[in-house]
């Protein structure tokens, strides 16, 4: 039985986080931005579960399923937010949302 | 149940009542502050005759588990040093709240409650002996005090309140470190219990680290004493704040830091202490003669009287670090009597303040022709403060300068200069404020005293007059006190200097006995 | 038969990811975004995750992203002009991004044991009932409270929103 | 017990009722309270003084502890022997005599039941200070005099130069009492205690080698609170400007009686003092300048209150002069007979005032011999007794002084000659200006009331024959007679340099009233210069007063204060703030920035643990 390495797994994880990363610091559309964190938490989830599978426990999924929940929860309330910014500014640009400093 | 406890929960429920109250109702704030602060004044008095007979044992003592790890415990007790300092907190919380009728008008009722929180902090600093706990209330008592300067104060309160904080939380944050290397090193809170250990010689500090924890609890009542330099926060606070938070801050909170140093300071490190004691006096006296001339070209009245306090209170720094009996009792009773008798100045001055509305000397003059009362309040206050044989500021001046003499008369020289100084100032101000010929705007303004002033100012001035000539009433506790101190300041160190006792009196046979001979000299 | 599997989805999700990235408008980006969710759930059944995958079906390019893509619309989103990025974007992001990425790797290749091989069928406690029953005893109180966050979200979204687009 | 507290007690009750009450009673209840209360008290001190008999030993009682502390133990403790006997005498006699003077002179001031309780206030620190059985607590009557000094000085206290020689008056003593105080430390510090019965034998028993240093030091520092009291040099200056307080509280203050406590606490010293032979020298040699400089003050000035006051100093200066050169029994006596003759001419002066409506300048009086004959009288017996006209009080009492101080040092006789041939020159100077003449105001002159008169009258009449009381003899107990024998001749040059004196006077200002002013215009820069008090005032507000506050405004409180300790706080503020200022641009607001950063962390801490072997 020949099965894809562990590291394999992780090293897919480590990408797309690092493609998520990458989403966040270059786009300028909110929304995008947004859903790079979404890929971000997904990089994270292949990890939980790949740890789960080699670690023969199901904690991981649990991770990953309370991860999903906040996910849902965070993108109800961050749309919900984006539709905010967008009524008050007329902008996605997330560069234009910066009067939170000091 | 144990009266301490009650001086500090009754004080705390009253702070949530008045909060609760409607705001539509701030006589109902004030009443209630007055009718809390007075209950828990009387009940404070009850603490007074069980400690008079043995100043040296703690009474009244509670000791409860409060967190269990780390061992933090509610210890609290009294005994000669603090029982006179919780009566005297107790009794200026109502006259704080009496002097406060008109002159807060907005958010009066928050006021109260802020008056009412600071009282629990001040009565918990003294009466704490859980050295945890101890912290606990020195910063609770920082806050209310905060924003009585930051919302009830004058034109620049921010940058006084602001200031106030960060000056006592700089030297505070060091005692917090000073106090956990302690508990590290004792495995307690306990005072009591750190007592014993340095006693039995179960905790021994090497002298590197006793000096550094002295100068860490130093350094923090220091500030609150305040010692020269660090003084520079309070005429600023004073100015700003409000007549009540000038009071309350005058008359107790600068005693936190004297009571610190000689609560726990003189008896954990003796060694330290010694060996910085001729540094402080050093400070000490800088402090008494530089405040007394920063006070004589002073404009402001608050401010004058505040550098006045610097003066004052290097009396009793220079009273704590002679460690002689004499001037250790002076400096507790100064302390005492500076709580009287400057809280009465701030009052009085409060009161100009409400009929004027100027804190400037030069808007003042000839006050005593349409006030007489005021006047003779005012004069009788000064007096005080000046150090006037039969009031009460002469005895415990006296008693440290006398101590201080004892162990080096050089000292007691140059700290009586502050006394000469002393007069300087306060005469001058009161000859421009009440003397001469009324001004127009004067005249319109300023009236006598009421009868809620009335009721605000007699007791003070009645304890100036007792505590002057009535010593036999207050000293015996202190005295006690202050003798276990000493001792306990030999126990656990050697000396590092070489201790100074009085000469034995060089009295002979034929001229013993008090009162027997006058003049058989010749 | 598990290496190809692995090498196809994962190649899918490689490239879906990148689309999501590089593409200026969001909708394409969702869409993407889809694809890499879909082809992580299939590598979770190959992880052996039953439930997971479905959940990662079902409600994330499920729910979450209809409403991403419903908010897109909502607000007609166009394709993003250029940005100009602040100074430590500009300074640290491609090559703080290869250097993480870099590090990642070696770290993975570092302490993740060769041996280890991801062979489907090995792990099979990943159904319904496995992760049920986890969930209502050794998980209870963090998935009872995970019931009171997506509340405080509900409820947050509502407010937030509700002054909206009128 | 003789209930010796009640002798005080009276006058502080006094003081009380008419302090609290008097405000609205009217002026013949507080007249009745202010001058009963002394009067019982003259009283209780009479019936004290004869039931106590010859008082060989001195009679104390102990009343309650004041302090106690350590080995120090004050007692509430009043005596009384021979010495505080002749003490108590003059002050509740005179002060009586006052009490009633004052019902007529200022019945038409403001304030009257504020001055009466002060002038009892005054009365119960006096009494306080003459019977104190310890230092400490003669202190209490030191400070407390100064205090009713400072409120009668002040009393009108809408002028504004009332309430500056208050203060002054206030804080020059402050600076005596520095003195004092430290006298008590080294009392203390040297015996162990402050009560005369303890110091006293203690010192006398002391050996000589161990007397020189503490013992002069400690009669040193207490000769500094005597020149503060007791105006001498360099403290007298406040004296002079203590004039403007009410005329009365001039003659019972300011002559009688406070000003005197220097010299008593000197003389009740004196088993210090004895040992203490350098510092005997500097007293009797401050009393002589002392003397000298205010009879040369005195020759000069107008205001006739002023004339009287530098004679004051310059008496004072006779007293300590007698006490510094071992004369205490003199300087006691002349203390009495100064203020029987001292109080009359300053009552004297105030009737004189009172009758020109408060004219005190003797340029604008002349030929009021004649109007208000009856104060001319008094005045004049006051005169002849300060000029040393034998057979009057002044003589006997300024002799004793005079033959100890030849005794002591020749040099000193002669100086005191001078200075009696100048104070009788001033005096009648003041008398023939005033008295004489012709009328140079526009004052319609009256005679004072009978309350005014009749002191007046027995002030000169104790002026007159107050030389006949054998105090010297009296005190002899304490003070043994120096062994300073009559020699006539020294008596009849200072008999004839008083008559010289009043010659001169008589020659410049009635015979011949042209010659003074030509005389003060030959001398010309010495005359301003003694004129103007030889600029003494000036020269303290130069050199200590305005560096004193100049210095505290701009080097103290403008400089350290906010300069240097502040400077030093906020420099470290603005140090943080700095940083802040840096720390900020991380903070600005964009959060692809803050991720950037968050990148930058997390590839740091992958390299430290994975990397750098953090992991194992």
């Amino acid at each position: 039985m020949e099965g894809a390495p562990l590291s394999w797994y992780l090293i897919l994880s480590a990408i797309l986080f690092a493609l998520g990363v990458a989403g966040f610091l270059f786009r300028r559309n909110i929304i995008t931005v947004f859903m790079c964190i979404e890929l971000m938490l997904n990089a994270v989830n292949l990890s939980f579960i790949a740890f789960s599978h080699k670690l023969n426990q199901v904690d991981g999924h649990i991770y990953a399923f309370f991860v999903m929940v906040v996910a849902a929860a965070e993108a109800a309330v961050g749309l919900a937010i984006i539709l905010t910014v967008f009524k008050n500014r007329a902008s996605l640009a997330i560069d234009d949302v910066s009067s939170m400093k000091y | 149940m144990n009266v301490v406890n009650v001086l500090l929960i009754l004080p705390a429920a009253g702070f949530l009542a008045v909060l609760l109250l409607p705001r539509s109702r701030p006589d109902a704030a004030k009443i209630a502050a007055l009718a809390v602060s007075l209950a828990v004044f009387l009940l404070s008095l009850s603490i007074a005759a069980p400690v008079h007979g043995d100043g040296a044992e703690l009474k009244f003592v509670t000791d409860v588990q409060w967190i269990a790890s780390p061992d933090i415990r509610y210890h609290v007790g009294v005994d000669g040093l603090s029982v006179w300092l919780v009566i005297l907190t107790a009794l200026l919380t109502p006259i704080c709240v009496l002097i406060s009728w008109r002159y807060i008008e907005r958010r009066v009722k928050e006021f109260y409650a802020f008056l009412l929180l600071l009282e629990v902090g001040l009565i918990g600093v003294f009466v704490a002996w859980d050295l945890f706990l101890f912290y606990v209330f020195w910063e609770l008592s920082l806050v209310p005090m905060y924003f009585l300067i930051g919302i009830w104060g004058h034109e620049r309160r921010i940058y006084a309140a602001v200031k106030f904080f960060l000056f006592t939380m700089a030297g505070s944050v060091l005692m917090l470190a000073a106090i956990i290397y302690l508990y590290l090193r004792a495995g307690t809170f306990d005072y009591v219990v750190l007592q014993e250990q340095m006693a039995s010689g179960q905790l021994m500090l090497t002298t590197g680290e006793q000096l550094l924890l002295f100068l860490a609890f130093f350094l923090a009542f220091a500030i609150k004493v305040p010692l020269f330099p660090l003084h520079t926060w309070l005429p600023d606070a004073h100015v700003e704040a409000p007549s009540a938070g000038s009071v309350m801050l005058a008359s107790v909170m600068l005693k936190m830091g004297t009571y610190g140093l000689l609560r726990f300071c003189l008896p954990m490190f003796p060694n330290a202490a010694r060996q910085c004691a001729p540094w402080i006096i050093v400070l000490a006296i800088i402090g008494i003669i530089y405040g007394a001339l920063v006070s004589l070209v002073q404009p402001n009245m608050k401010k004058l009287v505040a550098y006045s306090s610097v003066s004052h209170l290097g009396f009793v720094v220079l009273g704590i670090f002679t460690f002689n009996e004499i001037a250790l009792d002076g400096a507790v009773y100064q302390m005492l009597n500076h709580g009287i008798s400057t809280g009465a100045l701030f009052m009085l001055v409060g009161f100009l303040y409400e009929r004027r509305h100027s804190l400037e000397i030069a808007d003042y003059g000839g006050v005593a022709t349409p006030a007489p009362n005021l006047a003779a309040a005012f004069l009788i206050t000064t007096l005080a403060s000046i150090g006037l044989p039969l009031l009460n500021n002469f005895v415990g001046e006296f008693l440290v300068l006398q101590g201080a003499a004892l162990v080096n008369f050089r000292w007691a020289v140059f700290a009586a200069i502050g006394v000469i100084l002393s007069a300087c100032y306060m005469l001058w101000m009161y000859q421009r404020a009440f003397f001469g010929e009324t001004p127009e705007e004067v005249r319109s303004h300023v009236y006598d005293l009421r009868a809620r002033e009335w009721a605000a100012i007699l007791p003070l001035i009645a304890l100036m007059l007792w505590m002057g000539i009535g010593t036999g009433a207050f000293l015996p506790p202190i005295q006690a006190l202050n003798r276990t101190v000493l001792e306990q300041t030999k126990s656990n160190a050697e000396f590092l200097v070489k201790e100074t006792p009085p000469r034995p009196p060089l009295r002979t046979e034929n001229g013993a006995g008090a009162g027997r001979g006058l003049l058989n000299a010749r | 038969m598990d290496v190809p599997l692995f090498l196809i989805f994962a190649a899918i999700a490689v490239a879906c990811g990148v689309n999501v990235v590089v593409q200026r408008h969001p909708i394409t980006s969702a869409i993407s975004l889809i694809g890499v969710m879909g082809s992580l759930a299939a590598l979770y059944l190959l992880l052996g995750g039953e439930f997971i995958a479905a959940v990662q079906v079902v409600v994330y390019a499920g729910a979450i992203m209809v409403l991403f893509v419903f908010v897109i619309m909502l607000l007609n989103a166009g394709a993003e002009g250029r940005s100009g990025r602040s100074w430590p974007v500009r300074l640290l992001g491609i090559p703080f991004l290869v250097l993480l990425l870099g590090l990642l790797s070696f770290v993975v290749q570092a302490y993740a044991p060769k041996t280890d091989r991801v062979v489907f069928g090995a792990f099979t406690s990943g159904g319904p009932r496995d992760i049920g029953k986890l969930l209502f005893t050794e998980y209870l109180l963090p998935f009872e409270l995970t019931s009171v966050l997506i509340l405080i979200a509900i409820a947050g979204a509502v407010v937030l929103a509700r002054k909206e687009i009128d | 017990m003789r209930h010796l507290w009640l002798i005080p007690a009276l006058p502080f009750a006094g003081f009380l009722l008419n302090g609290i009450f008097g405000r609205r009673a009217s002026k013949a209840v507080v007249n009745a309270i202010a001058v009963g209360s002394v009067a019982l008290s003259f009283l209780w001190v009479v019936k004290t003084l004869l039931s106590l008999g010859g008082m060989e030993t001195p009679h104390a009682e102990r009343y309650f502890t004041w302090i106690e502390s350590g080995i120090l133990n004050v007692g509430f403790e009043l005596a009384v022997d021979r010495l505080t006997a002749v003490m108590l005498l003059v002050v509740t006699g005179v002060g009586l005599l006052i009490h009633i003077y004052s019902t007529g002179y200022m019945a038409h001031e403001g304030g009257y039941y504020r001055f009466f309780a002060y002038m009892n206030l005054f009365m119960f620190f006096m009494l306080i200070l003459v019977m104190a059985n310890n230092y400490l607590l003669m202190f209490v009557g030191w400070e407390g005099v100064g205090l009713c000094s400072y409120l009668l000085i002040g009393f009108f206290f809408l002028r504004r130069s009332a309430s500056t020689a208050a203060n002054k008056a206030f804080i020059v003593n402050r600076i005596g009492d520095f003195g004092f105080a430290l006298a008590m430390f080294l009392m203390v510090v040297q015996f162990g205690t402050l009560d005369f019965a303890g110091i006293y034998p203690a010192a006398a028993e002391m050996p000589a080698e161990q007397t020189a240093g503490i013992l002069t030091a400690i009669a040193l520092l207490l000769f500094v609170g005597a020149t503060g009291k007791s105006a001498q040099l360099p403290l007298y200056v406040w004296l002079p400007d203590a004039m403007e307080g009410p005329t009365p509280v001039s003659a019972l203050i300011h002559a009688a009686t406070m000003v005197t406590a220097g010299v008593y606490m000197v003389a009740r010293s004196s088993a210090l003092f004895l040992q203490a032979p350098l510092a005997m020298d500097v007293v009797a040699i401050v009393g002589l300048l002392t003397a000298v400089m205010a009879a040369t003050i005195g020759l000069t000035q107008f205001d006739i209150k002023k004339v009287f006051a530098y004679s004051t100093v310059s008496q004072l200066g006779y007293m300590v002069l007698a006490v510094g050169v071992g004369a205490f029994g003199a300087g006691i006596f002349h203390l009495m007979t100064h203020a029987f003759f001292k109080a009359l001419l300053f009552l004297g002066a105030g009737s004189v005032i009172h009758a020109l409506s408060g004219e005190q300048d003797l340029r604008a009086m002349g030929g009021l011999r004649k109007k208000i004959p009856l104060t001319f009288a008094t005045l004049l017996c006051a005169a002849v007794a300060i000029a040393g006209v034998p057979p009057f009080s002044g003589f006997f009492s300024k002799d004793e002084i005079l033959l100890a101080a030849h005794h002591h040092a020749p040099w000193m006789y002669w100086v005191g000659v001078i200075t009696a041939a100048m104070t009788a020159f001033y005096v009648f100077r003041a008398i023939f200006m005033a008295f004489f003449g012709d009328s140079r105001g526009h004052h319609h002159p009256h005679e004072s009331p009978p309350s005014m008169i009749l002191p007046l009258a027995v002030l000169a009449l104790l002026s007159l024959a107050g030389g006949f009381i054998p105090v010297p003899r009296f005190l002899e107990p304490l003070f043994p007679a120096e062994g300073a024998h009559h020699d006539f001749a020294l008596v009849a040059v200072s008999v004839g340099a008083g008559l010289l004196g009043i010659g001169l006077a008589w020659l410049f200002y009635v015979s011949k009233p042209g010659l003074a002013d030509s005389a003060a215009a030959r001398l010309g820069a010495l005359y301003r210069l003694v004129y103007n008090k030889y600029f003494v005032d000036e020269i303290y507000d130069a050199t200590v007063v305005r560096p004193l506050i100049g210095g505290s405004r701009a080097v103290l409180w403008r400089g350290v204060d906010a300069g240097v300790i502040d400077g030093a706080v906020n420099g470290i503020a603005q140090r943080s703030r700095d940083l802040g200022i840096l720390l900020r641009m991380f903070q600005s607001g964009n959060i692809r920035s803050y991720a950037a950063w968050v990148l930058l962390g997390s590839v740091f801490v992958l390299a430290v643990l994975g990397v750098m072997g953090g992991l194992r």
